[in-house]
């Protein structure tokens, strides 16, 4: 490799600051670079040409593009938990420190074992691990796929948690324009003379895009200079955002689009400081224009992807913009005029150079201006073959030899000595986001590409994105649209339309395709033309590919992985397409091209999430009490988004023995819970009582004021959905209880059904559920500290009996006391105000110390209702229950002739006898508790399979009872009374009687007490 | 990223902000007649779906706006919506005009009965 | 018969630059008639020809195919292979179509690449836990090789899953199917194509079926863009658009067609070897051969037939993930996707004959088709050569929907892959 | 008995070193109306007992000394009052609507207020929004439900920089922490208006 300085003189380098040197290293190496370098001109500058190994037969590679189009030189950034792999270089801007390493090389850059594969390569043609790695068989996972996966993936992960910040941005605009080259400053500057809100992005730092390396002038001035003073104004103006640094993704239905900022990436001070790394721009646009550019086509030749060759356009830009000279002497293959200013550029800088052009009449200006110069120019000719050194790590030569369309192998061939060569095969409108939502193009002839047809959003392309090269077209083009966009979107605005500035630019001779340069030898013997330079995918592959009948553009690309490397084909797919063209007969427009997907370049999940991670990721839901349970160092459950208290352990004790602590006060004495979850709904109207009759299996317009009862819930199939207590609080008005998890399917369900079913039904219905902390007080003692708590609170059993409500004042506390009971013991739920709801707490537990009154959680509420056999839905039911399966056949009302669920419950399946039916079970070992979920089983066998007949619902162990209970649904289980039943389980069997599934207080005394 | 429009109160945003849950014009046998409903009406009312490629009519909800169930007319395929009307309403004329597949039989006679109106 | 792939007709080629490969299908113009008419070739379609031809010795069969063979939703999901089911019914289906996979790089002689790296269902709620807990004891006594691991053992197996206890949903410990795992999805597809063609039969690509034609009762043939095709027996395997070509034949589905994401990360170095599923967050993912972190989650809420999702869908399911995994923060997606999965009332397939006399349909497989596509073809197969259900795809037939007889597998988890 | 004990679900909490200001609004009276519009009877007596009309324009609010009413739907309002008024407010506001189809509930306590102030408070909102509120439409007075963050919540623009965002108590702490980590000064921004270009 030469030590000769690339770094060209002062003349050359606009975008770098001389006067502040960076330091950063690559591979382990310190190099120095300048502030406004990028990763890939300062490496260059240190004369180094290879970033990185390729991804199959890790062949050294260097850079070939200027952008995010880069597919070679991917290097990871960063250390440990700020590590971020397949960067592309080009795109890393150099800050002080930068730390930098190659990839998918051992165990250095320079010597890769794996490069054996290249060697080897014709072992490995396209597909070719579909067509062994099969014997023997179990040699696929133990051997093959093992080294296949160490082989593959590129970079390394990050280790440990991502220390940095994300977030995002919803922003809605008039006109959004995609790009901040000439076009799309043009273009928004006619948006915005309108008065119409305009954000402009930009993925790189500065705007521009190649004004700095194009030819002609705009007003008289270069074109970079007119860019700067454009956004200049644009940055300035009240009804312009202008982003830099943030690259369009991706184009969604309806013109939402999303933008992803790289706010802090390049400044670790910012980092450091806590700025978020990336933004997010969720984007919604009246008006999209896309001034997206185009991107610049490879050649394939053979061995094209040797160290040292790259696009025109890159070249040009590093000598330019980063004063970074590719080599020392060059070669610039081109089949266009465009890359003609690449030699003018080379040849300013002292760099000798010489033009090789497939096209056999090139006397347009450009390059009559280079002959002028003294550039030998070889029209009618092409690139054979690539001479390089040893390890291809760098070119020395080529061989040229004449170029005849379609001509299969070359005769005669001239060496010509150069340590670089710059290629120009011709440029791709960049159509992704066009074709993102499933816009239509078509295929050009004069650019050799595909440029945007009809859209069905308000969407326009613009400049080289719309297939428009030269720059007074781009210009009158940039202004009619964004004029139009900004008239669209406010259409009475009489703003002045700005002067379309005056372009002046060569005219340029038109291209000829070029998919193919014959090789010396037969041309897919040996060396190699990449098409996919990452995945390296060649002609040859393509070809093959092919012939085995993989002839969809799609199964090429899927067989050959062609355009799936992480630059998703933006130099591959077209030149590709002209290979399989060629190879075929057909045209490109018969070959088709593959679906743009987004994004347009790769994006961090992290943004994606945004700040939607750790304790924002998803909402925790408090009631009341929430910090009183935190201080009794409370277990907590989910339970949809709430979170509520499990079991209160006391210091040193065991979960099981709070439980069976906080069940016993509740039998004995008495308990408090905090029921402030369950849903409520205030149901009111004429036709509130109809509604209830229509929702609930059981009858409601029967219900007394001021009393309660329980529901039940179908939907439509029959199946149990939801249950609770409901009141009757006025003749036309009714409060309503869900399940916790519940509460808003059912408001928003009873809502769906007033409003699209029984649209005759005059009801109002208003969740209240968070107006209400509500706690049950429940046990033998639970009246005692009610009365405690007010003396003056009418609390008889003939004044207020079991399922009955009164409303009024606890001491100063309003309330409604509902006599409901789901353990089974004597209990009141009083509901108190949410903000008053601690207070009233606090007063309970003083009110009920002298009972002892203790605090239980949502295991102990199970247990007690468990040896009550009532049913919780989502225990006992699983969405495939219905009232009758778990013995409700009581509340199923006969009298209704209506009611959601009752048709489906005459459904043949759902009326068969030998349904599996909800029963209690006791294990015939009483200190044995079943596990949750597990089967009975018609007949033990000594293996599996045997045929399931039921399974366990719900099972704890009683500490009332001191002995196991379970609770099961087990085929016409009813009818099996008394019979014994086998649960197989891991190394044993399990016996267990069916009973009847109340095992405590038959006949409610402690309830009614 | 659907943007949708509320026909009751006008409110525009996101599909996040509203609700959609599928196919409209669903009549429930039960509300019509009780007594009378075939297995077979009672798996097409839960199951059977017209799901067209192309127009199609369906339910949403202004989830996060004036809570009100409303139609809206959206064409599958391109995924642009074609009209928005009211829960109790039927699409305007044109569109059930334009309909297709399994639509074409169910606004036959809504048609015929909109003429002779 | 084709000759066979292997180490050694690979180097036999290379030695000759590879131009002596044939082509692994032929692309055969339509007949005037065949035995049966298979609309679709998808995995299922073409694994339901490939088993027509070999275990029921039907080679006068044709596949016909809108658009190019695999290009679907078998081209297009997250790979996951794995039989873990709480039904019965699905467990059977499903198991018989993992058992195949084992063996099926050998059976077609195209390396599928099933890998049994096992499959990792998270629990994150005691509900989930518990519902878990249940599939697991029915799982083994149905003889399935299943087991509930802990979250030490979870941590174990994926060492970089976030197993904070303080986190949103802490892993309470998950259901592990060693034996399940990912297979290549386009092989599948190409597998049984070059398998079937082997066999004689004819797969029509890039030829559209425009009308289902019958005779009173029955069929008599399908009208495509190529052309009128006779057959008495036609099967239509073509997911997300099943309505419309029913349609044709005038049969209504308990179908909506809606589109189900996926995405992947830019390749990276192994760092999970294994399918990880979190249903309570709803997202799952695996790690390629190719190095790309496979992600997939939700459907969008709403019918569509464009193959181009919705990014709020995308986004739940990578935010899931950051969570679950948070070194994929500093990771970038690379390309997301969606495909049109049929989407039936309970989530289950529906497989078997219709009110049509010679009209099959093997459908309903929404989010989860591909670890289904052997045994699917297989027991599809079955039906149409005998004219009647196959005991496995008996209870998937259209008459539950009238019958109440649902096979809801959201009874086990809150997504089903 | 001891006193009332009142306790709001972000008690006690205080935000500092954000770039806008953030507090909690607590003691305030709301009741949940429901009623026609089209209902003549229905409109006047609300009129009769809260002095101010209800708003038949979507998303608007109207304002009496210390009485507003925000429109939620056609059908819908919440009423903001001083909360030692709530409760006769509200029997009041029964006993007038006897006979008329209706439905008052205090809900004073169902929701919590969390106050944004100062420049740049809209963009600090947009982090977790999807609503065009730097538009004319979110002018004074305007009132939205929205989906904010993961949340639904209820805006209400008090004035040109300062908003209430009401949300359902039990997800107060969430919206909370939800705003302070958007609303850090590091993470500051403005949407159009003059920018700084990225410097070279």
């Amino acid at each position: 490799m030469t030590s000769k300085p690339y770094r060209l003189g002062e003349s050359f380098g606009h975008a770098i600051d001389r006067s502040r040197r960076v330091n950063f290293s690559f591979d382990g190496k310190q190099m120095p670079g300048y502030a406004g370098d990028t990763l890939a001109s300062a490496v260059m500058a240190n004369g180094q040409r290879v970033f990185g190994r390729s991804f199959k037969y890790h062949r050294p590679r260097g850079v070939v593009g200027l952008g995010s189009e880069e597919m070679n030189a991917l290097v990871g950034v960063g250390e440990g938990s700020r590590h971020e792999p397949n960067l592309r270089a080009t795109q890393v801007e150099l800050h002080d420190g930068l730390v930098a390493v190659s990839q998918n090389r051992w165990p250095s850059l320079s010597f890769d074992i794996g490069s054996i594969n290249n060697t080897l390569s014709r072992f490995f043609p396209g597909g070719f691990y579909y067509k062994t790695f099969m014997w023997p068989q179990k040699f696929w996972m133990s051997v093959y796929e093992p080294f296949i996966r160490r082989a593959a993936g590129l970079g390394k992960a990050p280790d440990g948690c991502d220390p940095d910040t994300y977030e995002h941005i919803h922003a809605h605009c008039d006109v959004l324009v995609v790009g901040g080259g000439v076009a799309g400053l043009a273009a928004a500057e006619a948006a915005a003379a309108s008065g119409a809100r305009v954000i402009i992005c930009d993925e790189n730092p500065q705007f521009g895009g190649w004004a700095d390396i194009a030819d002609g002038t705009i007003d008289g001035v270069a074109q970079s200079e007119w860019a700067q003073a454009k956004v200049q104004r644009l940055s300035e103006a009240e009804n312009v955002h202008v982003l830099s640094r943030t690259t369009c993704v991706g184009h969604w239905q309806h013109n939402s689009l999303i933008l992803f900022e790289r706010v802090a990436d390049h400044d670790p001070a910012l980092l450091a400081r806590g700025t978020p790394r990336h933004r997010l721009w969720k984007v919604r646009a009246r008006q999209v224009i896309l001034a997206t550019g185009s991107i610049e086509r490879p050649i394939a030749f053979a061995n094209n992807d040797r160290p040292g060759i790259m696009l025109a356009g890159a070249a040009r830009a590093f000598l330019t913009r980063y004063g970074v000279a590719p080599g020392s002497s060059g070669l610039v293959f081109t089949n266009n005029d465009d890359a003609y200013q690449t030699a003018l550029a080379l040849k300013q800088a002292g760099i000798q150079v010489r033009v090789v052009d497939s096209r056999s009449h090139v006397d347009s200006q450009l390059p009559t201006t280079a002959r002028k110069a003294g550039i030998e120019i070889m029209a009618g000719s092409a690139i054979a073959a690539v001479e390089s050194s040893f390890g291809g790590l760098d070119v020395t030569g080529v061989k040229v030899a004449p170029y005849r369309k379609g001509s299969g192998r070359v005769i005669t061939e001239t060496r010509i000595e150069c340590d670089f060569i710059a290629m120009s095969g011709g440029f791709n409108p960049a159509l992704h986001i066009w074709c993102h939502t499933g816009g239509k193009i078509r295929f050009d002839e004069a650019l050799q590409s595909f440029r945007p047809d009809t859209h069905h959003d308000r969407i326009a392309a613009v400049g080289a994105a719309n297939g428009t090269l030269a720059l007074g077209g781009a210009l009158n083009e940039a202004y009619a649209v964004g004029e139009a966009a900004g008239k669209a979107a406010l259409p009475k605005s009489k703003a002045a339309r700005p002067k379309v500035p005056k372009a002046l630019q060569e005219v340029q001779q038109a291209l000829e395709s070029l998919w193919f340069s014959p090789a010396t030898g037969k041309y897919n013997e040996g060396n190699k033309h990449f098409i996919d330079f990452q995945n390296d995918v060649t002609a040859a592959d393509l070809e093959l590919a092919q012939r085995e009948g993989y002839e969809s553009v799609e199964h090429t690309k899927r067989y050959t992985t062609f355009g799936m490397a992480t630059d998703q084909g933006k130099t591959s797919n077209l030149n590709g397409l002209g290979v399989l063209a060629e190879a075929t007969g057909k045209t490109i427009p018969q070959i088709g091209i593959t679906t743009f997907r987004p994004p347009y370049t790769p994006f961090s999940f992290g943004s994606v999430a945004g700040p939607m991670t750790r304790q924002l990721f998803l909402p925790i839901r408090r009631t009341p009490i929430y910090e009183w349970h935190k201080s009794q160092a409370a277990q907590f459950e989910p339970i949809g988004q709430w979170r509520r208290a499990y079991t209160y352990p006391k210091p040193a004790e065991e979960k099981q023995a709070s439980i069976a602590r906080e069940i016993l006060a509740v039998r004995n004495s008495v308990g408090l819970l905090d029921a402030s979850t369950l849903g409520k709904i205030e149901i009111k109207g004429p036709d509130a009582a109809a509604l209830l009759d229509r929702v609930y299996s059981n009858m409601f317009s029967t219900l007394k004021i001021g009393r309660c009862r329980y529901g039940l819930m179908m939907n439509e199939l029959g199946f149990l959905i939801d249950d609770g207590v409901t009141v009757r609080l006025g003749e036309d008005h009714f409060l309503m209880h869900t399940t916790s998890g519940g509460a808003d399917r059912v408001s928003a369900w009873l809502e769906e059904w007033l409003q699209t079913e029984w649209t005759d039904y005059k009801v109002f219905v208003t969740p209240v559920t968070e107006q209400w902390a509500q706690f049950a007080i429940a046990g033998p003692k639970a009246r005692d500290v009610l009365r405690r708590l007010d003396p003056d609170f009418e609390l008889s059993n003939e004044a207020f009996p079991h399922l009955s409500m009164k409303e009024g004042h606890l001491g100063r506390y309003p309330v409604r006391v509902f006599r409901i009971s789901f353990s089974g013991e004597l209990s009141y739920e009083v509901a108190v105000p949410a903000n008053l709801g601690r207070g009233l707490w606090d007063e309970i537990l003083t009110a009920g110390q002298d009972f002892g009154i203790t605090v239980y959680g949502t295991e102990a509420l199970h247990v007690l209702r468990a040896e009550k056999g009532y049913i919780v839905i989502g225990d006992e039911t699983d969405g495939t229950v219905t009232p009758v399966d778990v013995g409700l056949d009581g509340l199923v009302s006969k009298k209704k002739s209506d009611f959601i669920g009752k048709r489906s419950l005459e459904q043949s399946f759902l009326k068969r006898t030998d349904r599996k039916q909800l029963v209690g079970l006791l294990t015939e070992d009483p200190s044995e508790v079943l596990p949750d979920g597990a089967y009975a089983v018609q007949e033990v066998k000594d293996k599996p399979p045997m045929e399931m007949i039921g399974q366990v619902t719900s099972s704890y162990f009683s500490p009332t009872l001191q002995r196991s209970i379970a609770m099961a649904l087990i085929q016409s289980g009813r009818a099996r009374m008394g019979e014994t039943l086998s649960f197989p389980l891991d190394g044993k069997v399990v016996k267990a009687k069916i009973v009847d599934q109340v095992f405590y207080d038959k006949e409610g005394a402690q309830l009614n007490g | 990223m659907l943007i949708v429009h509320c026909p009751v109160c006008g409110a525009e945003g996101d599909e996040t902000d509203f609700h959609a849950a599928g196919e409209a014009h669903i009549r429930r046998p039960a509300t019509l007649d009780p007594e009378h409903i075939s297995d077979e009406q009672q798996r097409d009312y839960l199951f059977m779906r017209r799901n067209p490629k192309g127009l199609h009519f369906e339910r949403w909800r202004c989830d996060r706006g004036c809570g009100k169930w409303f139609h809206a007319a959206r064409d599958t395929a391109t995924m642009e919506f074609k009209a928005f009307y009211l829960a109790t309403e039927l699409p305007p004329r044109e569109l059930m005009e334009q309909a297709t597949g399994e639509w074409v039989t169910f606004f036959k006679d809504k048609l015929k009965a909109a003429k002779t109106k | 018969m084709k000759t066979r792939y292997s180490v050694f007709s690979l180097a036999r080629n290379a030695l000759n630059y590879h131009k002596d490969w044939e082509r692994a299908w032929r692309s055969p113009a339509p007949k005037a008639e065949y035995d049966a008419i298979i609309v679709g070739a998808g995995g299922h379609g073409l694994a339901t020809a490939y088993y027509l031809a070999k275990n029921h010795k039907m080679t006068n069969i044709a596949v016909v195919e809108k658009g190019w063979l695999g290009g679907g939703n078998t081209g297009r999901n997250t790979t996951i292979i794995r039989s873990n089911y709480l039904q019965d019914p699905s467990i059977a289906i499903y198991e018989l179509a993992r058992s195949l996979y084992e063996n099926l790089s050998q059976e077609l002689n195209y390396n599928v690449m099933f890998s049994a790296r096992g499959v990792v269902m998270l629990c994150q709620t005691e509900h989930e836990l518990r519902a878990f807990k249940r599939t697991a004891h029915a799982n083994r006594l149905a003889g399935l090789d299943c087991r509930m691991i802990t979250a030490a053992e979870v941590k174990q197996i994926v060492p970089i899953i976030n197993d904070s206890p303080n986190c949103r949903y802490p892993i309470l410990g998950a259901y592990y199917q060693p034996r399940g795992g990912t297979g290549r999805h386009d092989a599948v597809a190409w597998g049984y194509a070059r398998g079937a063609d082997s066999m004689g039969v004819d797969i029509i690509q890039n030829c559209e079926v425009t009308g289902i034609r019958r005779n009173g009762g029955a069929v008599s043939g399908i009208e495509t863009t190529r052309g009128f095709i006779k057959s008495k027996k036609i099967a239509v395997v073509t997911a997300g658009h099943v309505s419309t070509i029913m349609q044709m034949a005038g049969v209504r589905m308990p179908i909506e067609s809606q589109c189900l994401q996926a995405l992947v990360s830019e390749p990276i170095k192994p760092v999970i070897d294994c399918v990880v599923m979190a249903n309570t967050v709803h997202g799952y993912m695996s790690q390629s051969d190719k190095g790309e972190l496979v992600i997939g989650g939700g459907t969008d809420p709403y019918n569509n037939y464009s193959q181009r999702g919705s990014f709020p869908a995308l986004e739940h399911t990578v935010t899931a993930l950051v969570e679950t995994f948070p070194i994929i923060s500093r990771l970038r997606m690379l390309r997301m996707w969606g495909g049109i999965v049929d989407m039936t009332g309970d989530r289950s397939p529906i497989i078997g004959k219709t009110d049509v006399e010679g009209l099959f349909v093997n459908c309903g497989w929404g989010t989860g088709g591909f670890k289904a596509i052997p045994g699917s073809g297989f027991v599809f197969a079955d039906t149409i050569a005998n004219d009647r259900p196959h005991p496995i795809a008996e209870p998937f037939g259209m008459n539950r929907f009238a019958e109440g007889r649902f096979i809801d597998e959201s009874v086990a988890a809150a997504v089903a892959h | 008995m001891a006193e009332l004990q009142y306790e709001s679900a972000l008690k006690g909490r205080e935000a500092s070193g954000l770039s806008i200001r953030l507090r909690e609004i607590a003691e305030r009276g709301m009741i949940d109306l429901r009623g026609f519009a089209s209902d003549r009877k229905f409109m006047n007596a609300a009129k009769e007992i809260l002095g101010v009309d209800l708003p038949k324009q979507p998303r608007t609010s109207n304002t009496w000394g210390e009485m507003r009413a925000f429109w939620l739907s056609t059908d819908q309002w919440l009423i903001i009052c001083p909360r030692s008024k709530m409760a006769e407010l509200l029997t009041a506001l029964r006993k007038r609507l006897q006979g008329i189809h209706a439905l008052a509930v205090d809900v004073s306590d169902m929701r919590s207020v969390l106050r944004l102030e100062g420049d740049g408070a809209r963009e600090v909102l947009l982090k977790g929004c999807s609503l065009d509120l730097l538009s004319d439409e979110y002018s004074p007075g305007t009132v939205r439900r929205m989906r904010f963050a993961e949340i639904a919540a209820l805006l209400h623009v008090v004035e040109e920089d300062m908003f209430d965002v009401y949300v359902f108590r039990s997800y107060a702490e969430y919206a909370w922490d939800f705003i302070c980590a958007t609303a850090r000064p590091e993470a500051e921004l403005r949407l159009f208006g003059k920018q700084d270009l990225a410097a070279s």
